[in-house]
């Protein structure tokens, strides 16, 4: 159960309060009626999916009620900032990212893959 | 025209007790839910006799008006006498707050004892510690499958104000859990 | 040496921490024995010499007690205190005995010693890893009626419950600043110095007494003091304080996300007589701030030929048995080692009257202070030496050592041999929680590396074998935790040492041998099964893992992950942390569903919902169905009645005089503020601008897609204020969904939104009578025709409360949908019911309700709609907005496959024989004769008989339906084909005669 | 290929299974392939078979990051039923079915196919009438798919709990006997040891990093992290991970991706005959070969590629497990483990050319795939040999979500696996 920090309460909360809206910043297009096929494929349907750094949407449905926008990364599940909606997706620095990606190959634990480089059949 | 209608409560005639805790139906009350922005908290302000409460988790009371702090643009407010509140509301327009009576809605539930917090930390999965909950302190939150408000009025008191169709099930689940606390 | 034999012959009198003036009495396989106070079920039948526990997995060989505590892999037993109080495959050296257990041995026919399956052990050479995979397919219907349920007969270990369960469980969400988990040395002695910060801390084990292998120690100190005196006092010091939480018999079995752990606290299942309020176990979702992880180290066992006999078990639980149950694992004691940790036990076993047969070390100089010990002692010792044969059926009986350089072998005779490969150390919840190891080459483990959570590793599970260091990484790590002031770790001497190890298999397994050696004891896993694997190509250790089912049983390869992996490793020719570990996972030993369940068992399992008349309808004999959460009085029987009966009647009675209705779970949502209108318009089909106050329109609403989500009558109390109602099951998501397109997509419109759907109780008044029944009762409405026109609403008073009373009609007839407060429900509908009855008044239920509404052709949304139809498939295209410039929809809608041809569209069905009542569901063709696959038009949505009509009645959702009006169908059944005609869908007053009265 | 038979292991028993060959090997790369396959799951194995069997493709790599069958694969609880509602549907999971009857044999591996039924629980009016859709519907498509009263649902399944008071009881079911499980390593080792038999390189530990494009957009190969391979046509069989891979070649898809969780209690003795599955309490349970039961959870609400999840996922399994047999608290999860589901709007699959010219797809199974492996390889390989889906694929392309074309099995019932 993840812990998520909700920029209108001003704390962290648990999730169980929480409901996931999906991906976030596709913008409801202004002239909706008059959009192309493709178009309303790409704001109803696609997706980024991304690996890595996640820009969604949250709604504090059993707290204060507000949907507000997270940046997360999707392999490690940790958040980088949570912000309200309505704000413009913010730029997320290395560093940033850094402090919430998941160390890297090599060491086994929990990647049980063979180490790069061991090429070929063992005897 | 017949007898007027009288007002029964989901959980009329409902008591439980434990060496914890006791659980007890609140009286019938007034409930509005408060929406507003900044530009109709003067009319809310004018309208209860104090401003409510600006800070998350906060509640403010005068009287027999708490004003707990549910969003930032969303109070409960609980009267527990008949002040007329509806009306007055009423009066103001919809222009700058909306205010809907939900005096039916929700029902309320008076947890008390020493093992107060053990048995709502059961299904509330909130810290409700007074460093971090103390007294006056409201949110909404979740107990097991319901979801419900939470207000702690004393030490070892607290104020859960469920929908009314879910107070059964919240009234039971604070059971179970004050036998196994 | 003198044994106590009142608690079994093994135990000896004045050794231990039990007290012997506590005893109880269980039975094991029917055999009662006597137990002290706080033995587990192993000590205990150590105590009574016993050491037979139960049979394999899958050879049916017989097995012993391994360990003293979680690993362990063997004894696992069924435990019950009643009937329905039983717990199959219980790990003996974790539970409790206490008076009156019944603990029955496991996995045999006709019994323990005598067991048909052992045969398995005669075939085990066919029964290789993965044999399965490669037989069993011929005939091809064997499998089903032969082989499948052969294995499976013969697989699982202990029997499922049969009955429901009748104990109750528990949960606690917890936050602390600190979390420590493990209360041996290291954890006590972080938790002493972090409790003093004030701040609050949750010190967690799973053993009845903390202590960790500090209990095992004979001779430690730790400050000076007697290690056991250490804890007692420690335990009472941490006891007494407000901030710390103590929870013994507690396991933390998962770390999740964000600090999350869960630990599972056994309450009742070491009590003889608990309190039936009490929880049996309390499942405890803590979120912590810090984690500390001392979680401690597991011992080894050695790999080699017929390891598994009876009588051979850890070095480290004989110490356990010995210094903390007063319990001599033997009379005639071998040790097999290649650590030093086992030479304590020789040691102690020895000070204690046990006779010490041989060491055999595997080092050829093992530390020399210990052989000289061991030479004063008088135990004899081989180094550089191995046990390569073990003998005995039931019981170990003896042992063949062999140096290892040489083949020369000598016998011992013993009854029991105590084995250490060394230490593993426990790094499960630190890998839970996404943490990265390093291989720890000189001593052979994996051990924390990078910490992702925020958490610290310290003690035997950070690989820290000295105990001074131990307690000195304690103190800092719970002085960092707390932001505490720095202070000094106590000076400890006497520890046993940890020195020395051995992973992979040990002479005589080595590849070129055919032997039974074990690596996982439940699953049956030799050391030649792990080499087969490799040979097959299994050159992942996740592939090794799954192909042997090594690591895969109960005990998830506490003690035997590490020796699988070493022999993988050596017959890939790769080195260990090339190859690497499998994952952990939650949990670290099993937990029971009923403490992950725990409140929400039978009347909690989920919320039930009722309406403020539910208890009339129930007085009434309603037969209830489930909407969502809710129960709905569905119809309701008189005496003789049946469903049909009932409902007929129902409808009939509201057509022909009255009906009164309970709808109070529809959805209803106020909207308010000066943009309402506009919201209505995004949000609804329909438009909104030209509705007057007081009136009201049946609205749709569709996703972005195009397709129907909801619907439902909204009245316009006032410019700014609408009454908007919504499905039963759909109240929360539209709510839900207006609330998203507000705050996210048209944060600055003024316009709010409160559920009501609460507030008020609905009671719906139907039929010719309606205004007849409720017009007394009313106060401040003219309910009059030409003043409440169909579709109106009004604000007055119904029985001195207020009312928004609504002149909507689902029914076809002049009817009332009358909101009071919800708390006033009951009492309004009782002056209702009392003016109704004498006019000819029935309750109709949810059933009767469906059917005249279906004689009317009005949708219900999930029913004659599921996610693929638009309005005008519904054919309620009426209801959108065509000169409307937008609303959630107006795009999805006119996407190419929305608008082309062939679309199913509802229409209305009769059947050809009046009588005959359609399934709903039941699909329609146009040729029944066609073969199958056949193409299908559509389907039956509703189906109902009509008793008004005197014919069925059904709704369909058909291929190019509107064009097929008149054409005659078919409803292809299983041994019939049903005829119809496609009709309109209204069936029933078309032009509205009834309503406007 | 050296045949499995009683025969084999008897011969390999007296020689204490020294004689037994490798299922498979791990070649290097060569410089280039007539069809690269990247994912060794079920499907892409399954896919990589057929190409060699049905269409004599055997110029074939399948590029697996970690281990084959460590995907969903690997980690499902392997419900196997076909009684879907749309034709399409319907079409390809039966496709599937029947291939599944014959598997054991055609790859000569027992994949343990078990048809012991699977028993969907109807708890109330609504499920009926959606239950009875299906059951018509299938019944009209050749699968067999059959309505059951509470009584005979018990008496099929008989831990099962059909007391009316239970808080959703049970109302019928509708069961289809042909359905049940198989053993789901046993279908990725079987596929990868005829697939390597038949030519197709199985090269694990290989990453693909890239996509690689000609002048002409076409696809000409892929980047690795074992290096630049070649190919002249590649297909994407990478489940949670498709989003990623398409990226690479340019393509956003209408997918997301999810944890989905599942867990196991310790094994004991046969106590459960079938598959059970409730959409409505939501949970799903079967008794595998060796004892556990095999219970299925739901996915966490969240984005994630982390193979984990919230406990409070499990808990909610369990509750709605225990509310239908309540026998069951006292059993143990043994354990818990999550797997990354890749979800169409429409919950249906993707198995279709893609915009790029030789670059083919095969994704969106989301929940519930494993049924289909051997269907799904068996069409998408024809796919990719063709250039054309199959008849039974025709439905399943990435353009429907630009015409509306959905075949939305999701909306039309709420029913996963
Ligand atoms: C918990 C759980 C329960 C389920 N239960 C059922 C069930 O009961 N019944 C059912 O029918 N289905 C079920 N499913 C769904 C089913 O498991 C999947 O739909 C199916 O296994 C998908 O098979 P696949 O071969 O497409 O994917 P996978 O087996 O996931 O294979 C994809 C492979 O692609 C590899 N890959 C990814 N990216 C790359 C890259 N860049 N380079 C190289 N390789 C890459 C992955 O490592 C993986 O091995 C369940 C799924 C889960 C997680
Ligand atoms: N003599 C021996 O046999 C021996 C063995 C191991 C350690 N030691 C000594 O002990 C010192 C350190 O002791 P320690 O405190 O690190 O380890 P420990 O093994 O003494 O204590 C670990 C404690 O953690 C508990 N535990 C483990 N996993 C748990 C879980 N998931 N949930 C709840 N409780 C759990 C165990 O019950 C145990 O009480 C070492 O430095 C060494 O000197 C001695
Ligand atoms: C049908 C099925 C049955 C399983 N049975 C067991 C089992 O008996 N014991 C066990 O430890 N794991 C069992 N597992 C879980 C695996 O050990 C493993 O957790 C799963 O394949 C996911 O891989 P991972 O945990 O390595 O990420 C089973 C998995 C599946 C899909
Ligand atoms: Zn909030």
């Amino acid at each position: 159960m993840l812990l998520i920090h909700c920029p209108y309460c001003e704390e962290e909360r648990p999730e169980l309060e929480f409901r996931g809206a999906g991906e976030a910043h596709i913008a409801r297009p202004a002239n909706m009626a008059e959009i192309s096929d493709a178009d309303f494929e790409k704001f109803f349907f696609i997706r980024d999916n991304e690996k890595g750094v996640v820009y969604e949407r949250w709604r504090h449905i059993h707290g204060c009620g507000r949907f507000f926008n997270a940046a997360r990364h999707s392999v490690s599940d940790k958040f980088i900032m949570t912000y309200k909606a309505g704000e413009k997706k913010p730029k997320i620095t290395k560093t940033q990212i850094d402090a919430v990606k998941p160390p890297a190959k090599g060491t086994p634990a929990n990647e049980p893959v063979w180490t790069v480089g061991g090429k070929g059949e063992a005897k | 025209m017949s007898k007027v209608a009288q007002r029964t409560g989901p959980l009329d005639g409902r008591n439980f007790g434990t060496t914890g805790v006791t659980l007890t139906p609140a009286a019938a009350a007034t409930r509005i839910s408060l929406r507003a922005r900044e530009d109709g908290l003067a009319t809310a302000k004018k309208i209860l006799g104090f401003a409510p409460p600006g800070k998350p988790k906060s509640s403010a009371t005068k009287g027999s008006i708490n004003c707990l702090w549910i969003g930032p643009d969303e109070w409960l407010v609980i009267d527990a006498d008949d002040s007329g509140l509806p009306a007055k509301f009423a009066k103001e327009g919809n222009t700058k707050l909306s205010a809907v009576e939900i005096s039916h809605r929700n029902t309320a539930i008076l947890l008390e004892g020493a093992k107060a917090v053990d048995v709502l930390n059961s299904g509330c999965p909130q810290d409700l510690s007074s460093a971090s909950f103390p007294v006056g302190a409201c949110s909404r939150t979740i107990l097991g499958k319901s979801e419900i408000v939470l207000y702690r009025t004393g030490e070892h008191a607290f104020r859960v104000e469920c929908w009314r169709s879910f107070s059964d099930y919240v009234w039971s689940f604070l059971m179970d859990a004050a036998k196994s606390a | 040496m003198s044994f106590s034999v009142n608690t079994g012959a093994n135990r000896i009198a004045g050794k231990g921490r039990l007290s012997p003036s506590k005893t109880v009495t269980f039975t094991l396989d029917g055999r009662q024995l006597n137990a002290m106070e706080g033995d587990t079920l192993a000590s205990a039948m150590l105590a009574n010499g016993i050491h037979l526990a139960g049979r394999s997995f899958k050879y049916h060989r017989p097995r012993g007690i391994l360990g003293a505590g979680a690993e362990e892999p063997s004894a696992l037993m069924d435990i019950s205190r009643d009937n329905a109080r039983r717990q199959p495959n219980v790990r003996a050296t974790v539970q409790e005995v206490f008076d009156g257990m019944k603990a029955k041995t496991q996995n045999h026919y006709p019994s323990l010693t005598f067991d048909v399956g052992a045969v398995n052990n005669w075939f085990s050479p066919f029964f290789s890893a993965g044999f399965y995979y490669k037989t069993f397919m011929w005939p091809k219907q064997a499998w089903k009626n032969l082989y499948e349920p052969f294995i499976r007969e013969a697989a699982g270990l202990g029997k499922a419950p049969e009955e429901a369960d009748p104990d109750h469980y528990a949960n606690r969400y917890a936050h602390c600043d600190l979390l420590i988990v493990g209360g041996g040395a290291s954890g006590l002695m972080a938790a002493k110095t972090a409790a003093k910060s004030g701040k609050r801390i949750i010190l967690a084990d799973e053993s009845a007494s903390m202590g960790g292998w500090l209990l095992a120690e004979s001779e430690a100190t730790i400050g000076g003091r007697p290690a056991g005196e250490w804890v007692t006092e420690t335990v009472a010091e941490l006891a007494a304080m407000e901030n710390v939480t103590l929870l013994p018999r507690t396991t933390a079995f998962g770390y999740y996300a964000h600090n999350m752990v869960a630990l599972a606290e056994r309450v009742t299942d070491h009590r003889s007589r608990p309190d039936p309020d009490l929880p049996r176990e309390r499942l405890w979702q803590v979120r912590a701030k810090k984690v500390i992880l001392a979680t401690g180290a597991i011992e080894r066992h050695l790999v080699f030929a017929d390891n598994d006999r009876p009588g051979i078990m850890l070095a480290s639980a004989a110490r356990m048995y010995l210094n903390h149950y007063g319990v001599a694992v033997g009379r005639n004691v071998g040790i097999y080692t290649a650590c030093d940790s086992a030479w304590a036990a020789a040691f102690d076993l020895q000070n204690a009257g046990v006779k010490v047969t041989a060491i055999i070390d595997m080092r050829a100089a093992p530390d020399p202070d210990l052989v000289e010990k061991a030479r004063e002692m008088g135990i004899p010792v081989r180094t550089g030496s191995a046990v390569t044969k073990t003998a005995g059926k039931m019981r170990i009986r003896s042992m063949t050592v062999e140096p290892i350089a040489d083949p020369l072998s000598e016998k011992f005779e013993i009854d029991c041999l105590l084995v250490s490969g060394g230490w593993t150390p426990s790094v499960h919840l630190f890998s839970q929680s996404r943490g990265k190891l390093k291989f720890d080459e000189e001593n052979g483990r994996f051990v924390p590396d990078i910490h992702v959570e925020d958490c610290a590793s310290i003690g035997s599970c950070n690989g820290t074998d000295d105990m001074d260091t131990a307690l000195a990484e304690a103190v800092a790590a719970a002085t960092a935790a707390v932001s505490g002031r720095a202070v000094k770790a106590p000076k400890t001497s006497g520890f046993a040492s940890m020195r020395g190890h051995l992973i992979g298999s040990a002479k005589g397994a080595g590849p070129d041998d055919h032997v039974m050696a074990f690596i996982d004891f439940q699953n049956d896993v030799c050391a030649k099964d792990v080499r087969l694997a490799v040979r097959e190509g299994m050159h992942s250790i996740e592939h090794v893992k799954r192909y042997t089912t090594t690591g895969m049983a109960t005990d998830q390869g506490k003690m035997s992950n590490m020796h699988g992996l070493a022999i993988a490793a050596e017959a890939l020719g790769k080195e260990i942390p090339a190859v690497g570990l499998t994952t952990f996972r939650a949990p670290y030993t099993p937990v029971t569903f009923g403490a992950i369940v725990n409140h929400s068992k039978g009347d909690l399992f989920d919320v039930t919902r009722r309406t403020p008349m539910h208890s009339w309808a129930e007085e009434h004999g309603a037969v209830f169905e489930d909407v969502g959460n809710w129960k709905r009085a569905w119809y309701f029987p008189r005496a003789g009645e049946d469903m049909h009966a009932a409902v007929a009647r129902e409808c009939k009675t509201t057509r022909e005089a009255a009906g009164i209705f309970d709808a109070s779970t529809l959805g209803k949502i106020e909207v308010v503020g000066p943009d309402a209108v506009k919201f209505m318009e995004l949000m609804y089909t329909n438009p909104w601008q030209k509705l007057a106050v007081g009136m009201c329109r049946y609205g749709i609403m569709c996703r972005e897609d195009g397709f129907i989500y909801d619907d439902g009558v909204v009245g316009r109390i006032s410019e700014d204020r609408f009454h908007v109602t919504t499905t039963t099951g759909g109240a929360p998501r539209v709510l839900n969904m207006m609330e998203d397109y507000l705050q996210t997509e048209f944060p600055e419109w003024k316009v709010w939104l409160t559920s009501t759907s609460e507030q008020w109780a609905v009671i719906g008044v139907q039929g010719p009578k309606a205004r007849e029944i409720v017009e007394p009762l009313v106060e401040g409405i003219d309910l009059s025709l030409e003043a409440m026109p169909h579709m109106a609403i009004r604000e007055g008073k119904i029985c001195g409360v207020p009312t928004r009373l609504m002149r909507v009609s689902f029914t076809g007839e002049l009817g009332f949908e009358i909101n009071v407060p919800a708390d006033y429900g009951r009492a309004v509908w009782d002056a209702i019911w009392e003016r109704g009855e004498p006019l000819g008044m029935a309750p109709y239920g949810t059933e009767a309700m469906h059917v005249m509404r279906a004689e009317k052709g009005f949708i219900i949304v999930g029913q004659d709609t599921d996610g693929t139809v638009t309005p005008q498939d519904a054919g309620v295209g009426w209801a959108v907005g065509k000169k409307k410039a937008d609303f959630v929809g107006i795009r999805g809608l006119t996407r190419p496959d929305l608008v082309a041809e062939g679309r199913r569209q509802l229409i209305g069905l009769r059947t050809k024989d009046p009588k005959v009542v359609l399934e709903e569901g039941a699909q329609i063709v146009a040729d029944p004769n066609q073969p199958v696959p056949m193409k299908m038009l559509g389907f039956v949505t509703s189906s109902y008989w009509s008793e008004t009509l005197g014919h069925s009645i059904a709704l369909a959702l058909v291929e190019g339906g509107f064009g097929r009006k008149g054409d005659t169908l078919y409803v292809p059944m299983e041994n019939e084909t049903i005829a119809v005609e496609v009709c309109d869908t209204i069936f029933l007053d078309k032009e509205g005669a009834r309503l406007n009265v | 290929m050296r045949r499995f038979s009683a025969f084999a292991i008897a011969r390999e028993a007296l020689r204490h299974h020294k004689g037994w060959e490798k299922q498979w090997v791990s070649p290097e790369p060569k410089a280039s392939y007539d069809v690269i396959i990247v994912g060794a799951g079920g499907h892409g194995l399954a896919t990589a078979y057929y190409l060699a069997k049905e269409h004599g493709i055997t110029n074939v790599a399948v590029l697996e990051k970690g281990w084959l069958g460590g995907g969903n694969t690997g980690r499902n609880t392997t419900i196997i039923r076909s009684n879907y509602l749309y034709d399409e549907s319907a079409g390809i999971y039966n496709h599937a079915v029947k291939l599944w009857e014959g598997l054991s044999q055609d790859l000569n591996y027992n994949v343990m196919f078990s048809q012991r039924g699977v028993m969907m629980l109807a708890h109330n009016v609504h499920d009926v009438q959606v239950f009875k859709r299906h059951i018509h519907a299938n019944r009209l498509n050749g699968v067999d798919n059959s309505w059951l009263t509470p009584e005979e649902a018990k008496e099929f399944c008989p831990p099962l709990n059909i007391s009316k008071s239970a808080r959703y009881p049970v109302m019928g079911a509708a069961l289809q006997r042909k359905g049940g499980t198989a053993r789901h390593d046993a279908v990725a080792w079987g596929y990868a040891r005829k697939a390597h038999a038949m030519g197709v390189h199985i090269i694990q530990n290989c990453e693909v990093i890239g996509i690689n494009r000609g002048a002409d957009g076409a696809v000409t190969g892929v980047e690795t992290t074992r290096g630049t391979i070649g190919a002249k046509k590649v297909g994407v069989v990478a489940a949670g991970h498709t989003s990623v891979l398409m990226q690479m070649a340019g393509i956003r898809m209408p997918l997301e991706s999810f944890p989905l969780q599942a867990l196991v209690s310790e094994p004991v003795k046969p106590c459960f005959p079938c598959v059970v599955m409730s959409n409505t309490v939501h949970a799903y349970i079967s008794q595998s070969d060796k004892g556990e039961l095999v219970i299925g959870a739901g996915t966490d609400q969240y984005t994630s590629y982390s193979q984990t999840g919230g406990l409070h996922i499990i808990n909610h399994t369990l509750d709605a497990i225990c509310e239908m047999f309540p026998m069951f608290t006292r059993m143990k999860m043994l354990r818990s483990w999550g797997g990354i589901v890749d979800v169409t709007p429409d919950r249906s699959p993707i198995l279709a050319k893609t915009p790029v010219r030789g670059l083919y797809v095969n994704c969106g199974w989301g929940t519930g795939g494993f049924k289909a492996t051997p269907g799904s390889g068996h069409v998408f390989a024809h796919t990719i040999a063709n250039d054309a889906p199959h008849r039974i694929n025709e439905g399943f392309t990435l353009e429907r979500f630009r015409t509306g074309r959905l075949i939305d099995e999701a909306a039309a019932a709420a029913v996963a696996h």
